[in-house]
């Protein structure tokens, strides 16, 4: 292996890296707040996708899509937190686990009934699909744009959580719900928070991956989800710096056992998921993670 | 000595939170730990009880050292633990409760439970019996059945001292019996305990912030302060020491 | 009270040898389904609802036990047969039982799996655990469908004899759920359950809740296998993409639609998760009246699902039974 | 029970001696779940073809009961009995993917009821059944008809790309490689692909270190898109040749400009379809559904004309050993995939053409016959 592939390969790990931290920080978020793995959560992604898909073929110019589709996957992040998770607040999580379940089934089925089964190109301006030929390596201009953008993300993200009065509020809701009630604090509004930020994150993880690999299904988030949730818990779930952490690990992991070891390629997932079984081995609640179920007394 | 702890020091992430702490617990006694909060009581507990490994010295219970054995170990090797917050297992009934606690003096194997030999039948019948004999002794026979959630604070307590002295201990850890009783439930309590200890010829170490309980039942006690120990000695003796009012008036004015 | 239970028994009995000899085939196969779905989550409550371990390996066990049984009863000229990527390994040619023998080998070696597995799985708690469960039921999916020499990879196996019918199915269902029972009513399912409602306070009243977990993951795993084995024959193929995921989700939907925790909840479950589906075909097939009847929307059924399965999660947030049994409430009513 | 059913089959009796009778064939498909496009393709084509005709020879209308199952085995299998026992159909058309097809043929076989599967390719779906019939040919034909057209237009050298998850990827594989060696050319890689990937920077890295002449994708179309993508952006020259599974629209609008001199081969192509059947077929469904026709479309379409045929030859068309017996005896059917030919095993024998993605379109470049 040369230096050029080798590069080659390491840039290729960076990006998908961080599409799945991307998709990886909204289940740290929801978790964080609600103790939920959010199972809906890669739907999310694919509504988000989706959207931008149909919005580009009604006409509307990529960049507008764009946030049509961040609108339209907020939208369904907190509507699914109304109807299937609010209700069940005090009922024992695993009830919501399958509420959520239910929601990533819906969607998935409702998509798959209005627009079919059959993948579809997905289209993105030029400046989006360029590529980049430099010393041998080649870069499409997404593997760029994307870790950047994930970066930007993360520190924006970071600032709220410990500048803003939100933020601090959605980090005091992770240990105790009803005493933020008792700090006046709206905590429904905080969740509506937490969901519409997650989502939004995952329509643009979502909207990345579609541009990287330009095929969508109503399918898409499910095992693209499987992954990030993989790698929030790699992270540490309910640590935002974790999920990042994580999604970059599991993108290497993917890349390098592929690229490397090329007759294990039919035990590329299993390789991920070795991984972070390892990790948690050693580190039974992820790379940055505390144990919040022990914590608490 | 049925319990001796020797330098025991316990340290979080740097922090002390119990400093070199040397005492005995004599065979039969009533021996209180009392202190302000945040004094290191419950990390105590959690290092008799095997929960916690101490940065530093020994556990002697009965003449053997107790570190590096496990917490379900130490409980069959006699001592036995209530909880702070109550901690009964909320899906179950009192009785089944209770019946956890008899866990090691039924003597049946799995493969005996699945296939319903007869000494499932017969072992159960007898951890049964035993177990309602012991709630009798804290006069909630009549609420064996009843799910322990549903119980009254008070009665809630019982069950968890029945339970625990259901592993038939010889050192029981009680951490904070009296809290959040009234004082007909406390003074309900402290009869129970007296008599359960001599009936079962118990050593009893207690966790109490109640300082007319502590009087009334503690032959003798420990003060701490921040890990530190600051007293030993009766309880009456305690009350007026300078360095143990000093620590709770502290501890008032913090609250 | 032991009369009415043996009287229950035989009339189930009974019901199995008229069923399996007078029901035609479709509804003969509905009831199969029920009952190897009620096996599997009879035995995934048990860890899950019993002993509260939130795992999500099912899908792992149930593939490992359908490779066994159907490698152990497909005669070894049709493995040559079939094995088309590679030659099949010696051991795989070799290995040849009859039915009751290959489903009881395929619970012992889930079994033995889920004891190896214990180790590493009860090293954490929680979510971690489910998730490093997850990852297992996809490793072993993976395996089956990499390690071509002994499962014959992707292309599966087929022709695997259907020795499996309802006498099989449903008198497992009866055993394991019998089985379960014991097991709950023993001093090994409270450790179990005490496990569940607090694992602290069980290991302060002397319980090795290590132990305590692994008993109940075995168990589990062992019935998961012979559910396997039996779904393995009553197909007659199998292949690595049956075993997803989505296997171990249809699983979990059934116990804690039931009842988390509750064996007879289960068996409701398994009623509603699989006999619906089927039931909720008719949206599919809407447009009858025109002839051609796919209807306008063919996968509605499962979009109606996934809303029947949302609303029911809300108005029983503790599933049907909530954690109790059948026999809990003949209890309570005799009181 | 019995009685009922014994009385409810004579009042069905008397019904249909007054009235043109109504017979029923069953379809299973995957609409929903994993295989949902093939599923969806499937019916789409099937919806052409039942359209175009629905009515046998002696007036009895065909009446279509198509369920989903999800692409689950267990569904797979007891959507046939459901369709056997509850709705009484006189045939079986389905499924696309092999797994399932060989889930639904014993049940099939035991109630005598005819099969058809129009798309699963493992040669093991029809071995030893009386009453399981394909209208496809099977992998070792496919894997054969890329293997001798790359080596006969010089590409001498190859790398197989195996999807691992895919049966069908994995036959192919197999045939493609013996073949090819038969003939003399020479493997030089081989990398594994797991469907549902998307990124394959991994595997076309790899494959442009082996400079190979040609590259064999034996997997489906959002793969094959993906990758030639990817492989083209990191300067892998080789083309690609694949399978009927590639054959798909979305190949080339996914693929896009990488997507050209893709060549793949497949049971059918427009450009080829000269006969009538073909034409109409063709024709019809531009008209209803305005884009390219594709081979699942195309085989399902022809798996319920054969089925049609087979009943129009029978004096009851729901006597289902007759139905079945003509079914197996098919020869020289003129169908919109071209002739096919049953052969004893119950595999058609029919011709295969390769087509090649020229200018943003799919191109016929040549008809193989067997």
């Amino acid at each position: 292996m040369d230096i050029s592939t080798f590069v080659q390969q390491m840039i290729n790990g960076i990006s998908l890296g961080s599409m799945y931290a991307l998709i990886a920080i909204g289940y740290t978020l929801v978790y964080g707040v609600l103790r939920l793995i959010n199972f809906a959560h890669g739907d999310i992604m694919m509504v988000g996708a989706f959207v931008a898909y149909l919005a580009q073929n009604a006409g509307i110019p990529f960049e507008l899509a764009v946030i049509l589709a961040i609108i339209a996957a907020m939208v369904t992040g907190i509507l699914t937190d109304k109807i299937a998770y609010k209700p069940l607040r005090n009922a024992p999580k695993i009830s919501l686990l399958i509420t959520a379940i239910g929601i990533s089934f819906f969607l998935e089925n409702l998509f798959n009934v209005l627009f079919g089964g059959v993948p579809r190109a997905f289209s993105a301006p030029d400046y989006l699909t360029k590529i980049i030929h430099y010393d041998g390596i080649i870069v499409p201009v997404t593997v760029i744009i994307i870790p950047v953008v994930t970066l930007i993300l993360l520190f924006i993200i970071l600032w709220i959580l410990n500048k803003t009065k939100y933020g601090m509020a959605i980090r005091s809701l992770a240990f105790d719900i009803p005493t933020v009630k008792l700090m006046g604090i709206n905590a429904d509004i905080i969740i509506m928070l937490v969901f519409a930020i997650g989502s939004a994150l995952a329509a643009i993880g979502g909207i990345f991956y579609a541009v990287s690999y330009p095929s969508i299904d109503p399918l898409m988030g499910v095992i693209v989800g499987l992954k990030a949730f993989a790698a929030a818990v790699l992270g540490g779930i309910g640590s935002v710096a974790g999920a990042v952490i994580g999604g970059f690990i599991l993108g290497f992991t993917e890349i390098v056992v592929v690229a490397f070891m090329p007759d294990l390629g039919g035990y590329k997932d299993a390789f991920a998921f070795i991984f972070l079984i390892l990790v948690l081995l050693f580190k039974p609640t992820g790379i940055m993670g505390q144990d919040l179920d022990r914590s608490r007394f | 000595m049925i319990l001796e702890l020797k330098n025991i020091t316990m340290q979080f992430g740097g922090i002390t939170a119990i400093d070199d702490l040397n005492f005995g617990v004599k065979t039969g006694e009533i021996y209180g730990l009392i202190g302000p909060n945040g004094a290191g009581k419950t990390t105590l507990f959690n290092i008799v009880t095997g929960n916690y490994t101490q940065t530093k010295g020994t556990v002697v219970f009965n003449h053997e050292e107790l570190s590096g054995v496990k917490p379900n170990e130490i409980v069959l090797r006699g001592i036995a633990r209530t909880f702070q917050n109550i901690r009964l297992f909320k899906s179950m009934s009192v009785l089944e409760n209770v019946l956890i606690g008899f866990h090691h003096q039924a003597n049946y194997t799995y493969f005996e439970s699945i296939l319903r030999l007869p000494r499932h039948f017969s072992n159960e019948k007898k951890i049964k019996k035993e177990a309602m004999i012991l709630l009798e002794k804290f006069g909630i026979a009549d609420l064996a059945d009843t799910n322990s959630s549903s119980l009254s604070y008070g009665n809630q307590r019982k069950v968890e001292i029945a339970r625990a002295l259901a592993t038939n201990p010889r050192l029981l850890l009680l951490d904070e019996p009296a809290a959040g009783m009234n004082p007909s439930e406390t003074e309900d309590l402290s009869n129970i305990i007296k008599k359960i200890k001599t009936e079962f010829g118990l050593t009893i170490l207690l966790i109490e912030h109640d300082m007319k309980f502590v009087n009334q039942m503690c032959d003798k006690v420990l003060v701490l302060d921040y890990g530190e120990q600051i007293f030993e000695g009766k309880p009456s003796d305690a009350i007026v020491d300078e360095k143990v009012v000093a620590a709770y008036l502290g501890d008032f004015e913090h609250a | 009270m032991k009369i009415i239970k043996l009287l229950m028994l035989s009339v189930a009995i009974l019901f199995l040898i008229f069923a399996q000899n007078n029901l035609d085939p479709y509804t003969v196969s509905i009831l199969n389904n029920i009952a190897i779905f009620g096996i599997l989550a009879l035995s995934y409550n048990l860890i899950n609802g019993v002993a509260g371990q939130f795992s999500l390996e099912p899908n792992g066990f149930v593939a490992i036990g359908a490779y066994v049984t159907a490698l152990l009863i497909l005669p070894a000229s049709s493995k040559i047969d079939m094995f088309a990527l590679e030659d099949p390994a010696p051991i795989i040619l070799a290995m040849h039982t009859s039915f009751l023998p290959a489903l009881l080998m395929s619970g012992i070696v889930a079994a033995v799996l889920a004891f190896i597995l214990s180790i590493p799985v009860f090293r954490v708690r929680g979510d971690y655990l489910a998730i490093v469960t997850l990852g297992f039921g996809f490793i072993i999916r993976i395996f089956a469908m990499n390690q071509t020499k002994y499962t014959n990879g992707a292309m599966g196996l087929n022709d695997i004899p259907d020795n499996a019918n309802l006498l099989w199915t449903g008198g497992i269902i009866i055993v394991t759920f019998i089985v379960m029972l014991n097991v709950i009513y023993s001093k090994y399912g409270r450790a179990m359950k005490a496990v569940r409602d607090d694992e602290d306070a069980a290991t302060a009243m002397g319980i090795n809740t290590f132990w305590i977990k692994t008993y109940a993951f075995m168990t589990s795993a062992f019935f998961e296998g012979v559910g396997g084995g039996l779904m393995a024959s009553l197909l007659t193929t199998i292949s690595p993409d049956q075993f997803t995921f989505l296997l171990t989700f249809q699983l979990l939907i059934i116990i804690v639609l039931g009842g988390l925790g509750s064996m007879s909840g289960t068996l409701i479950g398994a009623v509603l998760v699989m006999g619906g589906t089927e039931w909720l075909r008719f949206l599919d097939q809407n447009m009858d009246i025109f002839g051609y009847n796919t209807g306008a929307h063919p996968g509605l059924r499962m979009v109606v699902f996934s809303i029947l399965l949302i609303i029911m999660m809300l108005f029983a947030r503790r599933g049907i039974f909530g954690n109790k049994e059948l026999t809990d409430m003949f209890k309570r009513g005799k009181k | 029970m019995k009685k009922i059913t014994t009385i409810a089959a004579s009042v069905a009796l008397i019904a249909s001696m007054s009235y043109a009778k109504e017979v029923k064939i069953g379809v299973v498909l995957p609409i929903t779940g994993p295989l949902a496009a093939f599923g969806q393709t499937s019916n789409d084509g099937l919806k052409i073809a039942y359209a175009q005709n629905h009515t046998l020879k002696n007036g009895d209308t065909v009446k279509l009961i198509v369920l989903d199952d999800r692409g689950d085995k267990v569904e797979a299998a007891t959507a046939v009995k459901r369709l056997i026992n509850k709705n009484h159909v006189t045939a079986i058309l389905g499924e696309v993917a092999s797994s399932n097809s060989m889930a639904m043929a014993p049940v099939a076989e035991k109630a005598k009821t005819p099969m058809l599967t129009h798309a699963s390719t493992n040669p093991r779906v029809t071995k030893g059944k009386k009453f399981v019939t394909r209208a496809c040919f099977i992998d070792p034909f496919q894997g054969a008809i890329q293997a001798n057209y790359a080596y006969d237009h010089g590409y001498k050298t190859a790398v197989i790309v195996t999807d691992a998850k895919q049966d069908y990827s994995v036959g192919v594989s197999k045939a493609f490689k013996k073949a090819y060696e038969k003939r003399g050319g020479k493997i030089v890689g081989r990398v594994i692909i797991n469907s549902g990937d998307k990124d394959f920077n991994a595997q076309v890295s790899t494959i442009k270190a082996k400079h190979p002449g040609i590259v064999d994708f034996t997997g489906y179309y959002p793969e094959a898109a993906l990758m030639v993508r990817q492989a083209r952006a990191v300067g892998v020259k080789a083309p690609f040749i694949g399978g009927d599974g590639v054959g798909f629209p979305e190949l080339i609008k996914i693929g896009g400009k990488a997507a050209e001199g893709f060549m793949y081969s497949d049971h059918f192509d427009e450009a080829a379809a000269t006969s009538p059947v073909a034409k109409a077929y063709v024709k019809a469904f531009h008209a209803k559904y305005h884009k390219a026709t594709d081979s699942m479309g195309a085989l399902a379409a022809d798996g319920y004309g054969m089925i049609l045929a087979a009943m129009n030859k029978c004096k009851d068309p729901t006597d289902k050993i007759c139905v079945n017996t003509n079914l197996r005896a098919t020869k020289g059917y003129q169908g919109v995939t071209g002739v096919i030919n049953i052969n004893k095993n119950g595999d058609a024998v029919k011709s295969g053409v390769v087509r090649v993605v020229k200018n943003g379109k799919f191109a016929y470049l040549t008809t193989v016959n067997p």
